[in-house]
């Protein structure tokens, strides 16, 4: 006979398959934890385990929570599940074997990882790709930018219920994977550069494809924004929800789009243009009080100005090689750098070290979803347990890059 | 005893009223298996509507678009292992789906899909109906205490706590639907203190005195019965957990909620229990607002040639189901994997097509009617249940609680106080 | 048994329902107190007070009926659940309930019997002996009428009364005054 | 900006050029929290991008541990570097930038360098009984913490 209710459970009775209570206690115990309202019949406090398969957390992520009844008073994120140590393979490989392992860290938005990699190397050895190939790659980069905003836009309403916009993300992210299968022969990890260009040439009807998805795409964001926007429960649902604000953005080291919903106007591919962005003219989405409705707003408006700049580049793409002069075995000189770029979900770094070797001696990648989650903690205190899920998703994380 | 049953067919009152046990027996097997039937349907409908609606294809392997997978599907359930989880209170677990189904098709009893066919016609109809609905609260309670977990019991707790409160506004507007029988002017604003001055509480007694006053009560003093309507029609979503409301089983948050450690049979009775809720809330929608089984513009658009194209309208509806089949059968694809399911849809048309012309013979036509309209406006709310769960996302459960007790309690009050001076005042 | 057909109920082999229903009603009542485990004699309440229901139908009161359905069944009840699984029960103190003071439980039944047996006896006059006519007009008007017809008054004591019970629970529960 | 720096700390800014158009700073470890302060406050670099670690076995000050700052006003980029024997201990910067408590958190992990002042420095990727630091160049590429792996995951590990 159940003879005990859910909320006399005292954390160390709860089953150990359930929750690994000593073990989360501990975990939270430095957290400087909100105390539970004291009410008139005081519920104590419950830990719950979203454990790492949990369906809403993206992949592996597991967020010990620490709740008051409904309110969250603490969040404690335990991440290493997906880490299959990239930056130490990174020291057992050469300059060009390792370039396929970049695009499995953030598997979703694998060309701009593809892209950072070879342009920081390319900065390594003080060479520059040709202007063609730097077009070619503006244009694959903006489109992955569209299929990874389109992916979580799909993920983010089914997690608040809404279940139809992700056919229709999906049903559109589907034309961009054609097009990459075409260029490069993979959809999803295209592995499309190399160091000091292009691989390949683009296949004949390559200006055609990007044309008729350009006509093909923008009535369908409308269509998202038709079914979202102005949609009553939608509004409730992320209104004022996981605020940032400005200072705290900046403070926590948040980039992208999480960055721009709270007011800065910053984005690499202005503030440091890379790889002919500053040949295109676009504006830069900004919110104003950093919830997941001004996030919301901001993803959309960027997917229209990766459009815009797609139609841009592709107008003015200029004949020419696709290949540098690279050195058959690459050896770059002893030395450093840092080169970052605007990855979908933030500044996406290199930090390369070389001795001189053809194998680089460290490779350090500063991951924008890694440093975005820490953020989670502050946006979802005193909030509750549905918010909770709507700020994961809103954040945008993707587990391979945050735990590499 | 023949004559003991042939005296009922004379008397045109519901075969409760007349004392009948064995006509009224008829009637519950029958309704009973119609709306087993009708949740088959609406279930192979759902999954298919969903489907277009997300622009995929829905079931198309099981029979010819699908048509057999609700038939699948039960057997699935039937046949599937049982599990009662190990500290569970056997007792509670085994009756908490039982007390959901008979409260859900308890309400049957009272619903009128004609002037005659209802299996009683209890004087307190609406009251009758609004307490056996707030019955299945309980059998939702103990199955979340009985699966003995912590998330049933929050998913049970929180769904409980949605019913009881939206119970209370379907109420008020309930009352507010109720209080326009007592009225007796023509036209939607046409109002007089009738002969007994007080309205009725008997479905029956509703639907005809929407006929006396010439007006569905959904149009009856413009907004106000308008409003009404919508509070009912917001409430009943949230009365069975559906679409926007349906937070209990939101699989984001608390995985399954409180039928989460049901399986197999036991889990279907959740499911059949829940569509039978639907569609008596929502035949009770119609009757109470949208003039059960009146055939639109009763009063209007009488006389001869109106009622006779009217009547046709049975008729033509199952024609043209069987004209989609057809349609569908010529587009199936010629290869002879699909033959079995091109005879089984131009089989299925063809029985729809029989169906309709059977309904085209005068006689059958004219006792075929009323069940028809009714019917029809039911199956309307069941396309809106739809059409809710394709498009909204889901409440927060304080939002959910905020939308209940601070927007539709207040406005179902204001709407109930201003229909009663509208009626003494006009 | 008159077969006279009126608007409201149509009596149906009413001896065997009567008996059926306050059998049910006494098993259930029984039930309530031998359960050990509460949500069972909950449940066995609810179950009596349905029954209970049932016979008010046989005395053609559907109105009294409807009411006990939903507000004892759907309404209280309901909370009595809330109650019993929310509030936690130590095993402990659940368990010494059941003293095994059989002997005074007996003799204070038999006082009882006696006594109500006597009652019966010397009131005879008192119960009037006749089946319960069907009500001529529809009764559950005749309730509404009444009610805030002769009763106004009363009425809104009454609800200035719950007025005040809902301000306590609210004033109980709340986190923050 | 690295002028004034100089003339503020003379002997403790070791080293301040550019390299591919990148400029770095190196500095003595026992100043370099003041630094980062200056930096953060007087100099507006007020979003640290990255902390990070290189291991050089065979210097007997064996780590690199670097900071790189950017500064929204002036959309600039610095990286301040200190070198530090193994076992030394580095002030941490969470006061300075919340972002480093994580960042720290895994440069600890992956070299052992302790943080002193840190809220709650433990490992963030790796399991915590795991022993080893994995990217310390003595650390083999196939290595695993065999006990870790027979008690937890109850498998005899692969390599």
């Amino acid at each position: 006979m159940p003879d005990r209710t859910m909320f006399d459970l005292k954390p160390t009775d709860l089953k150990p398959a359930d929750t690994k209570t000593d073990e989360a206690t501990k975990y939270l115990s430095h957290l400087e934890l909100g105390e539970p309202d004291k009410t008139f019949l005081d519920s104590n406090e419950l830990i719950i385990n979203m454990g790492p398969q949990h369906p809403a957390t993206h992949g592996v992520l597991r967020v010990i929570l620490k709740l008051d009844g409904e309110k969250v008073l603490g969040t404690e994120c335990v991440i290493g599940y997906l880490h299959r140590g990239v930056e130490k393979i990174a020291e057992n490989r050469t300059y060009t074997m390792f370039n396929p392992y970049v695009d499995r860290m953030d598997y979703v938005a694998a060309v701009s990882n593809g892209l950072g990699y070879c342009e920081a190397v390319e900065k390594l050895l003080n060479i520059e790709a040709p202007p063609r190939a730097k077009y070619i790659r503006v244009i694959l980069t903006e489109l992955n930018r569209l299929a990874s905003h389109q992916l979580w836009l799909g993920t983010h309403a089914l997690d608040i219920g809404a279940m139809t916009p992700l056919f229709y993300t999906f049903r559109d992210r589907e034309e961009i994977l054609k097009i990459f299968e075409k260029y490069c022969g993979a959809r999803l990890t295209t592995h499309a550069f190399r160091i000091g260009g292009c691989q390949y040439e683009t296949y004949e009807g390559f200006e055609r494809d990007v044309i008729k998805f350009l006509d093909f795409v923008p009535p369908k964001i409308d269509e998202y924004e038709e079914l979202l926007t102005t949609n009553r429960i939608w509004l409730e649902r992320t209104k004022n929800v996981g605020v940032i604000s400005r200072a705290d953005a900046i403070a926590l080291g948040v980039t992208g789009p999480v960055l721009r919903a709270s007011g800065v106007k910053w984005d690499l591919r202005k503030a440091q243009p890379y790889a002919a962005y500053s040949d295109f003219d676009f504006e830069i989405p900004v919110g104003t009080n950093g919830d997941t409705y001004d996030r919301y707003t901001v993803r959309m408006e960027e997917m229209r100005q990766s459009l815009r700049i797609i139609r841009q580049a592709v107008d003015k793409i200029p004949e020419g090689p696709i290949m540098a002069k690279v050195p058959k075995v690459i050896k770059p000189p002893v030395g450093e750098i840092y080169h970052s770029i605007e990855a979908p979900k933030g500044e996406l770094g290199y930090f390369i070290v070389s001795d001189g070797s053809t194998q680089p001696y460290r490779v350090r990648v500063r991951p924008p979803s890694f440093v975005n989650l820490q953020a989670l903690g502050i946006m979802v205190r005193g909030a509750l347990v549905a918010d909770v899920i709507a700020v994961i998703g809103t954040l945008d994380i993707v587990l391979g890059e945050v735990d590499r | 005893m023949l004559d003991y049953i042939t005296s009922y067919l004379s008397s045109n009152t519901t075969p409760g009223q007349a004392g009948n046990v064995f006509w009224a027996t008829v009637y519950i097997l029958v309704v009973f298996g119609g709306i087993s039937v009708a949740v088959m349907a609406m279930n192979w409908l759902e999954r298919k509507a969903l489907a277009h609606f997300q622009i995929r294809l829905g079931p198309m392997r099981v029979g010819p678009h699908g048509l057999l997978q609700p038939i699948a599907d039960a057997i699935k359930l039937m046949t599937k292992e049982d599990i009662i989880p190990a500290e569970a209170d056997k007792f509670v677990f085994w009756i908490a789906p039982l007390i959901i189904l008979c409260a859900s098709f308890a309400v049957y009893i009272v619903i009128p899909f004609g002037p005659t066919h209802a299996i009683t016609d209890l004087n307190i109809g609406i009251l009758f109906m609004l307490g056996v609905s707030s019955l299945s609260v309980l059998g939702i309670v103990m199955a979340g205490w009985a699966s003995n977990s912590h998330y049933p019991l929050i998913g049970a707790l929180r769904s409980s706590a949605q019913m009881v409160s939206y119970e209370v506004a379907m109420g008020m507007a309930v009352v507010s639907a109720v209080l326009m029988t007592s009225l007796h002017g023509l036209g939607p604003y046409g109002v007089g203190v009738g002969t007994s001055g007080t309205g009725t509480l008997s479905m029956i007694g509703i639907v005809q005195a929407q006929q006396e006053q010439h007006v569905w009560f959904l149009f009856k003093f413009f907004p106000l019965g308008f409003i009404a309507f919508g509070i009912f029609a917001i409430a009943m979503v949230a009365e069975t957990n559906r679409a926007p409301f349906d937070l209990p089983e939101a699989e984001s948050e608390l995985t399954a909620g409180f039928h989460t450690e049901y399986s197999g049979l036991r889990w279907s009775l959740f499911m059949l229990g829940e569509y039978a809720a639907m569609i008596a809330v929502s035949s009770i929608a119609v009757t109470l607002w949208l003039g059960g089984w009146y055939r639109p513009f009763p009063n209007t658009l009488t006389g001869e040639t109106w009622d006779l194209v009217f009547s046709l309208f049975p008729g033509l509806t199952f024609l043209g189901l069987a004209a989609i089949a057809f349609v569908g059968v010529r587009r199936m694809p010629k290869h002879p994997y699909f033959r079995v399911q091109t005879i089984g849809l131009a089989g299925f048309g063809a029985v729809l097509g029989l169906i309709g012309l059977i309904l085209f013979v005068p006689p059958v036509r004219n006792r075929i009617q009323d069940i028809f309209w009714f019917v029809a406006k039911v199956a309307g709310f069941m396309y809106l249940y739809i059409w809710y769960r394709a498009t909204f996302p889901r409440y927060r459960f304080d939002q959910l609680m905020k939308v209940g007790w601070k927007v539709l309690l207040p406005i179902g009050i204001g709407v109930l106080i201003l229909t009663a001076i509208l009626g003494v005042v006009l | 048994m008159q077969q006279a057909v009126q608007p409201g109920m149509q009596p149906v082999a009413t001896t065997f329902f009567f008996y059926l229903l306050s059998g049910l009603t006494l098993l259930s009542g029984v039930f309530v107190i031998v359960r050990k485990n509460p949500v069972h004699s909950a449940l066995a309440l609810i179950f009596g007070l349905l029954a209970q229901a049932g016979l008010y139908l046989m005395l053609y009161a559907p109105f009294v009926a409807g009411v006990q359905i939903i507000l004892y069944a759907g309404g209280i009840m309901v909370l009595f659940l809330f109650v019993i699984m929310l509030v936690n029960l130590e095993r402990s103190q659940r368990e010494e309930q059941f003293n095994k003071q059989w002997l005074v439980g007996l003799l204070a039944a038999i006082a009882l019997g006696g006594l109500f047996i006597v009652v019966y006896v010397k009131g005879k006059n008192l119960f009037p002996y006749r089946i319960a006519q069907p009500v001529e007009t529809n009764n559950t008007q005749q309730i509404g009428v009444m009610l805030y017809g002769q009763y106004m008054f009363a009425f809104e004591i009454a609800s200035l009364l719950l007025l005040v019970a809902i301000i306590g629970a609210v004033v109980m529960a709340k986190k923050r005054i | 900006m690295v002028a004034t720096l100089k003339s503020q700390y003379g002997s403790g800014i070791r080293e301040a050029n550019t390299y591919l158009g990148q400029n770095y700073m190196v500095v003595e470890p026992s100043i370099v929290s003041e630094v980062l302060q200056i930096l953060r406050d007087r100099e507006q670099f007020d979003y640290c991008v990255d902390i990070t670690a290189v291991h050089y076995p065979e210097r007997e000050k064996q780590f690199d541990v670097l900071w790189i700052l950017y500064s929204f006003p002036r959309n600039e980029r610095i990286r301040v570097k200190i070198l530090i024997a193994d076992g030394e201990s580095v002030p941490s910067a969470v006061s300075v930038w919340a972002t480093a408590n994580w960042l720290e958190r895994e440069v600890f992990d992956m070299f052992g360098i302790r943080f002193d002042g840190h809220p709650d420095l433990k490992r963030i990727l790796l399991p915590d009984g795991w022993k080893g630091h994995p990217l310390r160049k003595d650390y083999g590429i196939i290595q695993q913490d065999q006990e870790w792996v027979k008690a937890n995951l109850g498998i005899e590990s692969g390599q």
